[in-house]
């Protein structure tokens, strides 16, 4: 069992899935000889060759257009967007394409593909590199959309969305990128792609969040543990879209209360689906509104400032005792 | 050390073989069979009539909208006629003519126009891509079929079709920049018809020729007379043989002109003139070709009649496919329905039921509406 | 008091604008010789001349990014994108820049631009011209997203967005555009962005829609109030973001019941946000969850099969009875 | 008729005027006052001397990531020169010495990219855009800004500038084409510094040249020795005088090279050779310029010194701007904040006045944290 960061983690699904399949191939800015900015396809190049890890022009429709092509041709195509800020660029090749190609031949085509993008912030960087766009991902029929919460679960959500017969938008939070080590199978490992995850039982409260988002979720819910002597169940959504309404109705239905945490901006953000299906689902059940944690409905704010919009432990404390007093 | 001219220099070509008076070049002229010849004007025929017909089957309400090809034939016939079959066609919107040849039947067509999905469907052998509605965004597709082509080892070559306004869009210039840098086996067709719905060619772009929009991307341009088939045929075989051996992509603009309405949304009298379509209408690609081929002992008197038919066949059988069931729009949003779409699936179901008959009474079989896509006064043509 | 349907409404209202300030311009593909796919910009290029009502090259980002240079000038441009279905052309330069000048230059420069789109179905039309996209810009911070529900909304609305200092995006149903024809005021008038309007009064139970869907609501009020004796409130947003919460919430506070109502897929959509507010300001009011009746989570699928995902009058009245009944 | 050759043919020059061996054309040498050369000088040096500062404040962790210019200063400084105030400026990400030329404070620039939006505030008589982060989208800003003053009758030119790289995206198209279609006085100023982050020219596009591009849209392109101050000046000069006699758009491709990191996040050994910068090192713009000056009198020995007490200052300054309020990030979303945002603000206030302490120790305006854009190794430079 290796302890490895996310970015390792990335990097050995990307390994595994080349070696175990030569359809799949890797494409994007600056993803082969210099390994990504972040390095998540470092050494990819050098060992599958520059023909199957393609250092594309600086064009990211150009990316995205060209890896439809691949995909209808029956290639599974990688894509890396080098921040989700530039996505925006490629988002009509996202919705007029990636996600309609089945549905518009009738199951004649397919997209399998993935898209790639480092989202969210906590790395001291310029505007467009510091935000959380998966809502207008999780909007789009046909797209599925996961943010992995740690390097287990990157490497193995890496593995299933390549393996997936559909488009899939894959975040990375950059935050985790270095954050911590986490021991990884020896063996090749896949989870479920629309599944949430426990990532600690409770039976007061849940906290709903993703990606970087989880670790400030599990920090407040041991602070609620130890001072409010509250027992606060997390839930780990992984995929946002599909999302595991499930999961989510079956652990408020419990609990009663939920507070949803994410870095997105608030309004008509992912929060709001994630409400309105508990309402939909637990309605009876539901002791208090279910509040949203999330950054406010500003855009860029500069990395000095970016603290105080993001969402952290305190923030969530006091949103959950709010909703345990309700 | 001062200005100097940087090599190489660059000058666009213009191919024409067979021009509106009948002047035929010789020493250019395709070498085709009888048989292929036929093959072209039948295919250009077939595109004609059909289309013809097809207007009067929106002007009914039969079908819905689309975008007419009359005057274009040529320049569809005569570059996909180069392709083989095992090659990939990826239309934009207006390609009906070249869709047929490639083997997409008439009916098909016709549902899709009539609102069914389903007539997007391409068969399982077939190696085209269904129609594309956003202006160029077909185009980086083309290359990364291409790119997959090469990649694999086929031999395939991959044709794609677009406008002159699609020239302006971003996706033409990152398809053509990545076709360049990655010479992959690709062939951009343009049929430059003069008009984006109401916009002239001048108000489009400040190049001369869009041919020569290929030199920012170190590809070879070529212009040609669009309403030529032979000098279209001429100039896809050398631009497909060139990507089959290996040698890159190929911008070909084909100077055309569409003579009949944009989309049967359309009205042109709002903007051109009646002399500038009659002027073209003399250089109608049907025209020059036909005194060609009868010149040639190729004439084929009653084929009109032959083509009617087959197309009145069509017809019928678009009109006897029975209205496909409404729950088949959630099939193939993913390869598996995930269970919010099993949830909602089935409650359009619960609704069908209970509004009793099925279809065409159910409200997802319902008859086109005649909303008309616009406030359209009646087009002249 | 001239009787218009909503073209001429718009029509009329450009008009009016341009004749009341010369910074106003308008700027599209086929806007000017042609009038506009839909004749919204009719006989505008005669009046006001090419420079004033550009037919541009046809080009989304360009349209939008050279408006938003336009914008920093001064001037206050009026984009026409043909079909809101091929605005993800430009998302880049609406997200990047139109939503964010003002903050990021601090107010040194601000985009006064409006964005004007047709949008939804009902027009027997091929794909990427039936879509209802309005959730992609509700969410983006600094961005205001107006639907008009009628000709008088509609020439109402759209002068204040003209007049507005910020961008607009403006969503025209094609469904109303040829629908009926109301009285609009010999006077220009304008109507403020951000506020809902009670369309119709009632105690039992709030209709929340917005653009075509009004018609919906309405004709399923009258069903409800007729057959069920059920007096309906029904609630005409207007503009969608930032939303109305103040109106919903006291619209819901007094019925205890809502259904919104959209042409958008469910998943993630405007809806979302409406219910997750109302849930907000209204929880201890509320006596059923709120409903949602809106397309399904498909991509296109056909004009013909159209009206099997668009909400109809039956849908809502059904999904009411079920609140009502809860 | 046949195969004919379209006018006009096309060609692209090249222009150098001091080369890097210090040789100079005289027959084109732009005539500049000695204290219009001194001008260039200062601002070249002045540029390179912050260049350097800065990256030593980054690895200090006392700014963010940046782009450094380092080897591209006559390419930014020769430009820049031909504007006047009243023009505007459009810079990409990497134009800091080209900024400080315009007006924008040091400090300012310092505040940017320390994380403080204010940094991009520009003073309320420049005409010049903040810097844009997404690669290409300030060009079609520029278009539609020279659209403006050519409607509003104003005699203004606008400068906007790219990298190589960016000349890929669908932005540059869609600008170019624009602005040959409006014929606004627009001017594009491309620095090919060889290099989009790890990718080099000739995975960037198949061009030979990316003047060359112009030809797409019936633009004057023209290439330049982007190292030579002198040739950057005289092409800038003719294209900024075109466009402000109604000439219409040009796009200059400097011939340059980033001798340094593409920011500071980036490690240029992962991608390129020692060699190949050692060989750019030899064109520095700054010694062959210095050498003119000096033959021709105009030195300023000490000049160094003067500028780096300058940037000293600034930087004092910069580090003795308070930490703005966190609250401000509410101001200029909108022109009046909506409900929501006036709730949202209350929230932050709230949270502030009950972690006690203002500044600097509440959450917003807590200091940078550590944490590198990347993991990135040690640069060698
Ligand atoms: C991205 C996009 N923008 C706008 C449209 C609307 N539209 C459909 S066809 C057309 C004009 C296309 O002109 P051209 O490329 O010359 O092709 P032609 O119609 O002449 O065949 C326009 C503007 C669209 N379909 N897609
Ligand atoms: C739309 C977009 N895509 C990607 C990036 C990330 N990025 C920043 S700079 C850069 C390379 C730019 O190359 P070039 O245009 O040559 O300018 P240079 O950095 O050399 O000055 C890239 C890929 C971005 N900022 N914007
Ligand atoms: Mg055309
Ligand atoms: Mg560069």
């Amino acid at each position: 069992m290796p302890k490895l960061n996310m970015v390792k983690a990335l990097n050995l699904a990307l390994f595994e899935e080349m070696a175990r399949d030569p359809d799949v191939l890797v494409l994007g800015e600056d993803v082969g000889v210099d390994g990504g900015v972040f390095r998540v396809t470092d050494d990819l190049q050098r060992k599958f060759g520059s023909q199957r890890v393609i250092d594309s022009p600086l064009a990211e429709a150009g990316i995205i257009g060209t890896a439809v092509g691949m995909a209808l041709y029956g290639l599974k195509p990688v894509c890396e967007i080098q921040f989700s800020g530039f996505a925006f660029q490629c988002f009509h090749q996202i919705e007029n394409h990636a996600a309609r190609y089945r549905a518009r031949s009738r199951g004649r085509f397919h997209c399998q593909m993935v898209i790639r993008m480092p989202y969210g912030g906590g790395v001291r960087a310029l505007e467009h590199h510091t935000e959380s766009e998966e809502q207008f991902y999780a909007h789009i029929p046909g797209l599925t959309m996961v943010v992995p919460s740690g390097p287990r679960t990157a490497r193995a959500l890496l593995a299933a969305a390549i393996r997936d017969p559909d488009p899939v938008i894959f975040f990375e939070a950059k935050a985790l990128y270095h954050a911590a080590k986490e021991d990884v199978p020896d063996e090749s490992e896949t989870l479920p792609l629309g599944r949430a995850r426990v990532a600690r039982e409770g039976t007061d409260l849940t906290l709903i969040a993703y990606g970087a988002m989880l670790r400030v979720a599990l920090e407040a819910a041991d602070t609620l543990q130890s001072e409010d002597g509250a027992s606060v169940e997390v839930l780990d959504l992984l995929t946002i879209s599909p999302l595991d309404r499930e999961a989510i109705v079956a652990s408020v239905g419990k609990t009663g209360r939920a507070v949803v945490v994410h870095e997105a901006p608030r309004s008509f953000g992912p929060g709001a689906e994630i409400a309105a299906s508990i309402m939909d689902g637990a309605f009876l059940s539901l002791e208090a509104p279910v509040r949203r944690v999330t950054a406010y409905d500003v855009s860029f704010v500069g990395f000095a400032r970016e603290k105080a919009t993001v969402p952290d432990a305190p923030r969530v404390v006091a949103a959950a005792r709010e909703t345990l007093a309700f | 050390m001062p200005r100097t001219v940087l090599e190489p220099r660059f000058q666009v070509e213009h191919l024409s073989i067979l021009d509106s008076e009948g002047h035929l070049d010789a020493a250019l002229e395709p070498t085709l069979e009888p048989g292929e010849l036929r093959a072209l004007w039948r295919a250009m025929l077939l595109g004609r009539r059909l289309d013809e017909r097809m207007v009067r089957l929106q002007r009914q309400g039969r079908i819905g909208t689309f975008a007419p090809i009359k005057g274009q034939e040529a320049s569809q016939i005569g570059s996909a006629a180069t392709l083989r079959k095992t090659d990939w066609m990826v239309p934009s919107f207006r390609e009906t003519a070249a869709m047929i040849m490639r083997g997409w039947p008439i009916e098909k067509l016709l549902l899709l126009f009539a609102g069914y999905l389903e007539g997007a469907e391409p068969a399982p052998d077939q190696h085209d891509l269904p129609i594309t509605i956003p202006v160029a965004t077909q185009l980086p597709h083309a290359v990364g079929l291409a790119y997959a082509a090469q990649y694999r080892g086929d031999d395939a070559v991959v044709m794609v079709f677009l406008g002159d306004g699609a020239t302006s869009e971003g996706d033409f210039h990152e398809a053509m920049n990545f076709a360049g840098v990655w010479q992959v086996p690709v062939v951009f067709v343009c049929q430059n018809n003069q008009w984006a719905i109401s916009v002239p060619l001048k108000k489009q772009t400040h190049s001369r020729t869009l041919a020569q929009k290929a030199l920012a991307y170190g590809v070879p341009g070529l212009q040609v007379d669009g309403n030529d088939v032979l000098a279209v045929y001429a100039a896809a075989r050398e631009a497909v043989d060139r990507a089959r051996g290996g040698g890159g992509p190929t911008l070909i603009e084909c100077i055309t002109y569409r003579l009949g309405v944009h989309t049967t949304a359309d009205d042109p009298t709002k903007y051109r003139s009646d002399e500038e379509v009659r002027a073209w209408e003399r250089k109608d690609p049907l025209t020059r070709f036909r005194a060609y081929l009868e010149a040639r002992g190729l004439g084929e008197p009653g084929l009109e009649a032959t083509l009617d038919a087959e197309i009145a066949e069509a017809v019928r059988r678009f009109e006897a496919t029975p209205p496909a069931d409404p729950l088949a729009m959630f099939e193939h949003v993913h390869a598996e329905p995930p269970a919010h779409l099993r949830a909602q699936r089935e409650d359009l179901a619960r609704r069908l039921a209970a509004r009793g008959a099925p279809s065409p009474a159910d409200p997802g079989a319902a008859p086109p509406r005649a909303t008309p896509m616009r406030g359209q006064r009646l087009t002249r043509r």
